[in-house]
């Protein structure tokens, strides 16, 4: 399976992606630079943390317009599995393909530390091989991952159950329902704040991150069994 | 030339964690006045004259990239100004 | 200002103005000499900042000769933009420790910023890719307004500037003291991997070579920064300072990864970071180092602002920007490679052989002067020493011996104070797990950083018991070497190299000079014990409000190897049943301790002693124990003692604690601060092993799993019974808790 | 009850990152008419009255907390507002 890494000027989480699915699930993995005009070579596509263009104005502003973009937006359409962690999460947001918005967490500050999430749906493409309302160790490091949608939009993210992971316990940043990630309608787009790549190894603290990333490599299988 | 004002602030029903803060803040520097705070942006862009009509580019610019309307208004002051 | 309406030599000479920035009547008269003729406005602002303390350490050289700076492993000391050291595998690690006291203590968010983008352009300078950062800040107490404001925008302009180039900040270390009200202290040291081959070093060569200047624009920032950070503060800096510098991490991360690309190309010859004074500082130490001269044309510089004058742009200090030599009929190759980067890289002058710094301006040379005059001729000066009054005084005294009647209060006491609490609220807004790889986080003895690819990792660390240095600055000056290696050792890890940061007051006065002489030598005696050269480091002098001078700071920074990762090691307590031992005798030496401190409201008295040679033979005997994998936890004996270290071990333990029994006197057992002092806990089936290789070690108690610390005199008598949850509320509640409360 | 609104921007000569990256952005949109792109605060303050003389109150406010002087500017507006 192939794996896209899409690095805008200013990701610096690309490498770790990178590694996490290079090293660590043992998947081919390439960087994309921001002005790629096609993605179609690949499987599945993952934008990175960091801070693209700066985080200035908004954090994932800037990024929603790279070329890169476009191609995010046709996979997405062709029900390619998306992952955006972090400032990936911003960028998918601001170009629409996840419903909400960021604010600034609510202490103002940014923080970095490992925090408790509850697998709220495992009937997804990301999740499959979590159990449904486990809880996992994973990091966050953010300044604006304080979630927030309106009503309606709330509503019907429970209802479709596209909320896929919670705080669980002390809510980091003031983000709304204790959301820490969430996917479109489809179930192909995710978003989520912790960051999933910095969990794949017990050397630096949790490898609990990297069932996510085989859980796609599993649908990917089922999903391709008869082409293949 | 002009001189565009463009004001962005976050809509009434979002909570705004900065203006909380700013807001606490003020009342621990002892100024118990102060009832409400809310922060915004505040960008001046200067753009040259084209064939476009200015007000129809600045509302494009804000909803585009300038303003997040998910969270967010918007307005703009346009100023005409001479250049020597 | 416009150059029409610049002083004219024979005004600058006549009115003194030359004194405005910084030069005395001698160097005024030894600069005409130089050029044989007045110098014009802008030769005299080169001059005048390349001969700043802050450019030419004209008084701290003669000093910096003690270090000693060579070792098998250095491949690079001194004199670039980071020390190099040799790991094997044709890898090696860059580091550099600096300062920005002075600007933060004007805008501590900026100031702070552009101090950690600063460092880590001096070490991606020398082709090394930067994997971690480190900080060392010193604040007055955490009482005031201003300093609680100091703190946290401190905090938060190095989280924000490191957080988004996306280098890890691993470590440091915070003190708080009355002693640094008015200057705080803020140096950011950051630590590169590098291949042998890519090694890169600030030089211009080849006649005919182009001059390029890449990253951000150069606008009126912090015109005159270098002659700032070389004098005292006063009420009027505040006023007097120039537009001060806002930092562009984005900028600087583009600049990073274009430049780390260029340095895999032949076409490049040299690179040089735009630090302290800028262009001129660049400039003149390329063609210096090189032996060649430099010629640029002003009029091509990258501006930001209109009107600039060659003045402003020679001295401005604006950031992220770097200088290139690249061969000449290369130039393209090297405007692609950044473009891809979206920076641009301009040519604005050549390389040539009359060793001289030549500038155009409109057409018009502008400023020519002797490259070697500016840097390496730089003028020197030997400032007179004399052993302070307070000294005297201290040394005289009799020891202090504190009263202590509850033990239990004391220790929850010493675990508030913000010098010993928990800095978790200041770790936390540092992202230190970008680049997956940080094995050991904040929070422990040294951090530990792994490196892809290889079996091997990388310990750092930040030290300086300031309060010891002031009271004795020789013993001081050993212990802050000493106990950066402590904490080197107990991460598993072979200490390498220092680099080191010289916060003092004014050189001018002789007892400041005296505690300067006096770090260094002590320093430098640790360091040749220990086997760790000094390889790059800072100097910022004149730290001083309205005439008071800090406590002299010399900051260490160490990086040690871990061979192996397996042999990495933190200090928290592992399982319970683990033996506890304690490696070393406590003395009572209370001078300068916490203790002292919590009790007296100040320090005085003698600093505690050190024996360099035992030193030595434990943190070998330790590493070794380390190394044969019979060592579960190590921690050592720092600020508060005995149990201070006793509850960092359970509190940083997950639903353990520890049952100890010691003898002899309370006070000097649970708080003295005597050196060379380790808490380790030692698997029950490693004793054998571990007693032969540890000399020194002696067996106190186990680890239980009872969640309490209890300390017990050899009768039974329990001296301690508390629960670590509370001791860890107390611990990590101090500084949000200090942060909150108003007066 | 006053009604106040705060703009602060950064002085002059002082390096703008945002509105650089802003301007850069737009240009890559094609808006290439945008000159230049300055990117400030906006806050607005609900205020109730005091003894104190609402201007003072104001421009201590923005000097202690609001703005930070050494490299912002500030200047406000006060519009008094009544309850119903
Ligand atoms: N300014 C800081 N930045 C990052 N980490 C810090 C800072 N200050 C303290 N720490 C971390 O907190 C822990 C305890 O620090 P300290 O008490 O100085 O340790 P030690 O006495 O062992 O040197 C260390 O892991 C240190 O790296
Ligand atoms: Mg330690």
């Amino acid at each position: 399976m192939k794996f896209a890494v899409i690095v805008f000027p200013g990701s610096n989480c690309d490498v770790d992606m990178y590694h996490a699915i290079a090293d660590e699930l043992g998947e081919e993995a390439e960087y994309v630079w921001h002005d790629a005009e096609n993605l179609d070579r690949f499987d599945a596509i993952l934008l990175p943390g960091g801070f693209s263009y700066g985080d200035y104005l908004r954090s994932g502003a800037i990024a929603r317009f790279s070329n890169v973009m476009k191609a995010v937006q046709k996979a997405a359409e062709e029900g390619k599995p998306i992952l955006g962690v972090c400032n990936g999460f911003q960028i998918l947001l601001e170009a629409g393909l996840l419903p909400g918005a960021m604010r600034r967490n609510n202490s103002l500050k940014f923080i970095c530390r490992p925090v408790s999430l509850r697998v709220e749906n495992n009937e997804t493409m990301f999740t499959s091989a979590y159990k449904q309302g486990e809880v996992i160790t994973i990091p966050i490091a953010h300044g604006e991952g304080n979630y927030y949608c309106d009503e309606q939009t709330l509503k019907r993210l429970i209802e479709n159950r596209q909320i896929v992971f919670r705080y669980h316990g002390e809510n980091p940043n003031g983000s709304l329902e204790d959301i820490a990630g969430i996917m479109n309608e489809k179930g192909n787009v995710l978003g989520m704040m912790p960051h999933p790549e910095r969990a794949v190894d017990p050397l630096l603290g949790s490898a609990d991150g990297l069932r996510l990333f085989q859980s796609i490599v599993k649908y990917w299988r089922e999903t391709h069994v008869v082409t293949a | 030339m002009y001189k565009v004002k463009v004001y962005v602030t976050l809509r009434e029903s979002v909570l705004d964690p900065q203006g909380t803060a700013v807001k606490g803040a003020l009342h621990s520097l002892s100024y118990s006045e102060v009832q409400d705070v809310r922060i915004g942006k505040f960008m001046e862009l200067i753009v040259e004259k084209s064939e476009r009509d200015i007000n129809e580019l600045v509302r494009e610019m804000c909803e585009k990239l300038l303003a997040n309307t998910v969270i967010e208004d918007y307005r703009y002051e346009i100023e005409e100004v001479v250049v020597q | 200002m416009s150059l029409l309406l610049e002083p004219s030599p024979t005004t600058i000479k006549e009115e003194k103005l030359y004194r405005e920035m910084g030069l005395t009547d001698e160097e005024f008269a030894m600069i005409e000499k130089i050029l044989g003729r007045l110098p014009n406005y802008t030769e005299t602002g080169i001059f005048s900042v390349m001969w700043s303390e802050h450019c030419s350490y004209k008084n701290s050289k003669p000093v910096l000769k003690k270090f000693p700076t060579e070792g098998k492993h250095v491949l690079q000391g001194p004199g670039e933009g980071a020390g190099i050291i040799d790991i094997g595998d044709g890898l090696a690690v860059a580091f550099k420790i600096e300062s920005h006291n002075h600007p933060s203590a004007i805008e501590p968010y900026q100031g702070a910023a552009t101090g950690v983008g600063g460092i880590i352009r001096d070490v991606f300078s020398m082709g090394a890719r930067p994997i971690a950062l480190l900080n060392s800040l010193r604040f007055g107490e955490l009482t005031s307004p201003r300093v609680k404001y100091l703190f946290e925008h401190v905090v938060a302009g190095i989280a924000g500037y490191g957080n988004c180039v996306g280098i890890p900040t691993v470590g440091g270390e915070v003190q708080f003291d009355p002693a640094y009200e008015g200057n705080p202290l803020v140096n950011a040291m950051c630590v590169g991997i590098i291949r042998h081959e890519d090694i890169q070093r600030g030089i211009a060569s080849g006649v005919g070579n182009t001059v390029m200047y890449v990253g951000a624009k150069t606008g009126r920032d912090g015109i005159h920064g270098a002659t700032f950070a070389s004098e005292e503060l006063t009420e009027q800096s505040e006023e007097k300072r120039p537009a001060v510098q806002v930092g562009d991490p984005f900028m600087e991360k583009l600049l990073l990864e274009a430049c780390l690309e260029v340095v895999k190309s032949d076409a490049l010859v040299g690179m040089q970071d735009m630090g302290a004074a800028g262009l001129t500082s660049s400039s003149a130490e390329m063609a210096s180092k090189g032996g060649f001269g430099i010629e640029m044309n002003l009029d091509l510089v990258p501006q930001r602002e209109t009107g600039m004058t060659p003045y402003e742009m020679m001295l401005s200090e604006s950031q992220e920007r770097m200088l290139l030599v690249v061969k000449q009929g290369r130039e393209q190759e090297i405007y692609d490679l950044f473009a891809k980067y979206g920076l641009e890289a301009k040519a604005i002058g050549k390389v040539t052989d009359d060793k001289m710094l030549r500038l155009y301006f409109r057409g018009e040379v502008v400023a020519e002067i002797p490259v070697d005059a500016l840097a390496k001729d730089a003028p020197v000066y030997f400032k007179p020493s004399k052993e302070p009054a307070y000294y005297r005084e201290f040394q005289a005294m009799e020891p202090y011996i504190p009263d202590v009647a509850n033990y239990e209060e004391t220790l929850l006491a010493l675990l508030a104070q913000p010098t010993i609490a928990s800095k978790e609220w200041v770790y936390q807004q540092y992202d230190y797990m970008v680049r997956t790889n940080t094995v050991v986080a904040p929070g422990s003895d040294a951090a530990v950083v792994r490196i892809r690819g290889t079996n091997k990792a990388l310990a750092m660390t930040t030290d300086c018991n300031s309060r010891y240095i002031y009271l004795d600055p020789e013993t001081g000056g050993k212990i802050a070497v000493a106990e950066a290696a402590r904490n080197v050792i107990c991460s598993g890890a072979k200490p390498l190299a220092i680099t080191d940061c010289l916060n003092f007051g004014n050189p001018e006065k002789p007892e400041i000079f005296w505690q300067l002489e006096k770090a260094v030598d002590g320093m430098s005696e640790a360091c040749r014990a220990l086997g760790t050269p000094v390889i790059s480091g800072n100097v910022s002098l004149y730290n001083e409000t309205n005439g008071e001078a800090i406590y002299p700071t010399p900051v260490v920074g160490m990086v040690g190897l871990v061979e192996d990762i397996q042999h990495i090691t933190t200090q928290a307590f592992q399982q319970a049943g683990d033996l506890i031992y304690v490696i070393g005798e406590a003395k009572q030496e209370f001078g300068g301790s916490e203790l002292q401190k919590l009790l007296e409201g100040r320090i005085f008295g003698k600093a505690p002693a050190i024996n360099l040679e035992i030193e030595a033979k434990r943190q070998r005997e330790l590493l070794a124990a380390i190394q044969a994998g019979v060592v579960a936890s190590a921690h050592d004996i720092a600020e508060g003692g005995f149990a201070v270290a006793l509850a960092e071990c359970v509190m940083s333990a997950d639903g353990l604690g520890a049952k100890v029994t010691v003898d002899g006197d309370m006070t000097a057992q649970l708080f003295s601060e005597t050196q060379s002092r380790f808490i380790v806990s030692v698997r029950k089936e490693d004793r054998e092993t571990f007693e032969q290789l540890v000399a020194d070690a002696k067996l106190i108690g186990e680890v239980t799993n009872d969640g309490t610390l209890l300390v017990e005199r050899a009768g039974g008598e329990a001296v301690i019974r508390l629960s670590v949850a509370q001791m860890r509320n107390v611990w990590k509640g101090a500084i949000p808790c200090l942060l909150k409360s108003k007066d």
